[in-house]
């Protein structure tokens, strides 16, 4: 395990020290959490937003803290949801009197640690909603299962459900908005590498010289398919297209584009799946409205991408160009 | 079978011996069908459990297994964390006011136990999760009048050699499908060692 | 080698490619070159600021490309620095009439194939400046030798001089203030892993799995010094005072920390260097103004980092805080 | 020693030849001390340069070397290309109006394009550049009368074999500084086979 850290046990720690190092006006530690909220929060009058998970995703979630997205991220350990405790410490701090509105990605652990949470603050008489995102189309949408991951797509109903409460939208309108991004975005991975968790010290998987994964998680779990490796152009094709049978975008619609690096992708190789990306969007006639290129929601030092499309109307779109100030999403 | 605050504390300190002694190995078992974190998550959790029962003298058997879950709710995070909670959360409060703790009430805590877990975790029997061994335990608690040590083992690990064939449908694992079929499911085995531990004091 | 790309020999077509397909309207691609424009360039009245080098580097230097930044950038082949010809285009394409500024990094091939494109265009009657950048303090500054190299302190010169040229500068005052921006930066890298050249398709160099290269620059060429991994406390200290031993930086000094990932390092990683590196400096008595912890200035996929630090005064402050929309650099 | 245009261009494609089967080789030679292009960048100019040979009618030897020298510039990147360009484009000049070069107005030619380049890359011998290996054999066809073709080999690696022992002080070989000592410069062994083709056409 070759990582630039001091104790494999203090990671998160360290990481969260070093983040408020950086932007000391921008964000505060509650004190003895791993919750970072925005400095100014609670702020009255406006609903609160807080997201989380494990650590690990980097630029997620501490990075969209700030005005016109989160309010307070929650930082858990390496790939493992942070616990109730925590959340609840997030949701306190950022309750301005309008209720706390939280975007859970669908993972067990994720949704079992922030309802545990949601239930306690409402015990305290905080007015709790929230999201479940469940945006990757590798894993298979069912009632009987665990259901459909959250990945990259969380990045766009932080920034959307972000707008509408910087502009001073309720509880229910931010619930409302944050479900019809949920309901149109979908994404999908893969990866040439795998990660390392460093308390773990060894990778979760190995792949050969020549294999890939197609339909990767974001915590270093095997994705759902093994073969070897085909071109940027191919990898583009294959997953916009399995979202593109998930979901139907039909001609003339307006969609957003995310292609998100897992951690140890060259930018560039971004900017080569992005061009077959576009292509294929432009032969079926969509109409692209923004495009984000770079690292949202990684996975360690994982090589691979995933592509995110999101649907649009006249709402996501004003919510999506409104100013965000965090430091991972400027707009 | 009979539990008193020496007992449950020795049994929980067992229980934490054999997962760091094995934390490597349940990491391990995450890895292929979950995302590596297992054995680190309750080596910590459990390790913190144990620190806090060092600090505190106790009166009751329930007093115990409440810091055991509050330990483990803000410890152990994941998803595990929050379902080991609840199960020691459900025995505590199922066990509240009695000095000693016979077979029959550690049965019937065990029973809320699992129900509670179930309930938690949306989870039923046969879905290759760590209800696929505490269930059976419960069960043989319910059923029979005099559990012995090594019963308590038997079901155990039968109950173990049973998830191994398991398609997971909850939890991580269920997004293998049925690539997840001939794995052992890290939740069930630290789930095993708790019972091991109880079948050793 | 594994990477997502299509020929090892179109990286750099494809990526400008998908590059001007996720933000068309905001930069164009000069034809038949590898020069991607800002949209409205060239603009009447204003300078216009032109940098470039090889690719790998990215966001270097695409983007950074925008409104308050750069006017055009021109990508050479991967860790080649790109021919007069193209160089020449891009000055032509952004002349407004006040003439051009060309930010170049010290490397004998950048230098060379930058002036010579300067010659040409004075040929043909626009006026150019220049700036060397030579911020990497792992290399000897000597007049004898090609002297040290220009890294990730660059990014802090477009920011500055770019600024400069927005509010309306003259081609002479971003030439002084981008000197005063270079006489004050310094930097140093270090990196855990190597990186592969698609069309070498083997990696520049290999090390141990308990190696570091200290001293390391950004086209995956070995670094000065070849040792054991220590902690991240340790890295972070021992760059720093390498820098702290190069520039008089004291009590009471403002100066901007820029944490810099070279491709394939965590962002949780960058944050724990961060904040011992803030440390360090507070220990020192030094007012750190702003931080950027990041990737800004890349080697590939290689895993390390570098660390600049830039020594403000109120000037200096004021233009790297003005706005900027170049994608890869917002404030 | 004469080069007429056919002998020129043929001299061109055999240098092009040697360059594109040791591409590898010379990436090699720039990765210890340099970023691994050389060879990339060689290869990707001089198949340019032979393409455009081949579109082309040459009534002169300096056209060749003209069309040479603008292609390198054009397609090579890097230190080497502008260095490179620069040598055949200070060749065109000295030669330009002549339908066969001889010797001598080859060595005033040669002579021409290492000033040039060494004041382009602000260079001269000993700092192990492609100087190392130009200065020599311009020294050698301006002191002989009568160059034979062994003679140009055995100048251009004898002057190889010294490279590997200097130390470098100018490009990207200068940041590794003593230990830069005992590799071989990639650019001094390009300009190598650029010798070597010359000697065999
Ligand atoms: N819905 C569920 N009901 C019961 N147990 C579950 C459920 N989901 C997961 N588990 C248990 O949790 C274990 C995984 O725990 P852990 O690795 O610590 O958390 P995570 O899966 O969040 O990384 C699984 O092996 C399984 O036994
Ligand atoms: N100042 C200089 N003068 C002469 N030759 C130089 C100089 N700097 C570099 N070179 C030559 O250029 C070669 C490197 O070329 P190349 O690898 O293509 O470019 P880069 O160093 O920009 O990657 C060196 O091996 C050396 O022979
Ligand atoms: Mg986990
Ligand atoms: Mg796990
Ligand atoms: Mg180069
Ligand atoms: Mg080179």
């Amino acid at each position: 395990m070759k990582k630039i850290i001091n104790d494999p046990d203090q990671v998160v720690q360290d990481m969260v020290n070093g983040y408020i190092a950086a932007y000391p006006e921008k964000v505060r530690l509650i004190p003895n959490t791993l919750v970072l909220a925005r400095k100014e929060a609670p702020i009255k009058g406006k609903v609160g937003l807080v997201s989380g998970g494990g650590s690990g995703h980097e630029p997620a979630h501490a990075g969209y803290v700030g005005k016109g997205m989160l309010d307070a991220a929650v930082a858990g350990e390496v790939f493992t949801s942070p616990t109730p405790d925590q959340v609840l410490e997030a949701i306190k701090a950022v309750d301005g009197g309008e209720g706390v509105f939280l975007i859970i990605k669908n993972y067990t652990g994720d949704v079992l640690n922030f309802e545990m949470a949601a239930e306690m603050a409402e015990a305290e008489g905080i007015q709790v909603e929230k999201v479940i995102v469940n945006d990757d189309v590798a894993v298979e949408d069912s009632s009987f299962t665990t259901g459909r991951r959250g990945i990259a797509g969380t990045v766009l109903v932080h920034k959307i459900a972000g707008a509408k409460a910087e502009s001073g939208g309720s509880l229910k309108e931010i619930k409302q908005v944050a479900d019809k991004v949920v309901a149109n975005v979908r994404s999908m991975g893969m990866a040439l590498t795998s990660c390392t968790v460093p308390a773990a010290g060894k990778p979760s998987f190995t792949l050969k010289e020549d294999e890939m994964e197609i339909g990767i998680g974001i915590h270093g779990e095997p994705g759902i398919e093994r073969k070897p490796i085909t071109s940027a152009d191919e990898i583009a094709t294959e997953l916009t297209n399995r979202i593109l049978e998930d979901i139907e975008i039909s001609k003339g619609n307006n969609i957003a584009v995310m292609i998100n690096g897992l951690g140890a992708t060259p930018e560039m190789e971004l900017y080569i799946v992005n061009e077959k990306v576009q292509g294929i969007l432009h032969d079926n006639g969509i109409h692209v409205y923004r495009t984000f290129v770079g690292e949202y929601m990684t996975s360690l030092e994982m090589a691979g991408i995933s592509i995110t499309l999101l649907k649009l109307d006249d709402e996501l779109k004003t919510l999506l160009d409104a100013g965000s100030e965090a430091p991972a999403f400027r707009s | 079978m009979e539990l008193d605050v020496s007992r449950t504390i020795k049994w929980i300190k067992l229980a934490n011996e054999k997962i760091q002694m094995n934390k490597d190995y349940l990491t391990t078992l995450d890895q292929p069908i979950g995302d590596g974190d297992h054995g680190i998550n309750m080596a910590r959790g459990f390790q913190a459990v144990v620190t806090k029962l060092d600090e505190e003298d106790y009166q009751e058997v329930s007093d115990v297994l409440k810091d055991v879950a509050m330990t483990i709710m803000s410890k152990v995070g994941g998803a595990s964390g929050p379902l080991f909670a609840t199960v020691f959360l459900k025995l505590t409060n199922a066990l509240k006011g009695e000095q000693i703790i016979n077979q029959k009430q550690f049965a019937i805590g065990l029973n809320e136990a699992v129900s509670g877990l179930k309930q938690r975790g949306k989870a039923t029997e046969g879905e290759k999760t760590m209800v696929d061994v505490w269930s059976p335990i419960a069960d043989l608690f319910q059923t029979n009048e005099e559990v012995d040590h090594s019963s308590i083992l038997q079901t155990a690990s039968n109950a173990l050699e049973k998830v191994k064939d398991m398609m997971a449908t909850k939890g991580r694992a269920s997004y293998f499908k049925e690539k997840s079929i001939g794995h052992l499911d890290p939740g069930a085995v630290s789930s095993y060692y708790i019972f091991e531990a109880l079948a050793e004091v």
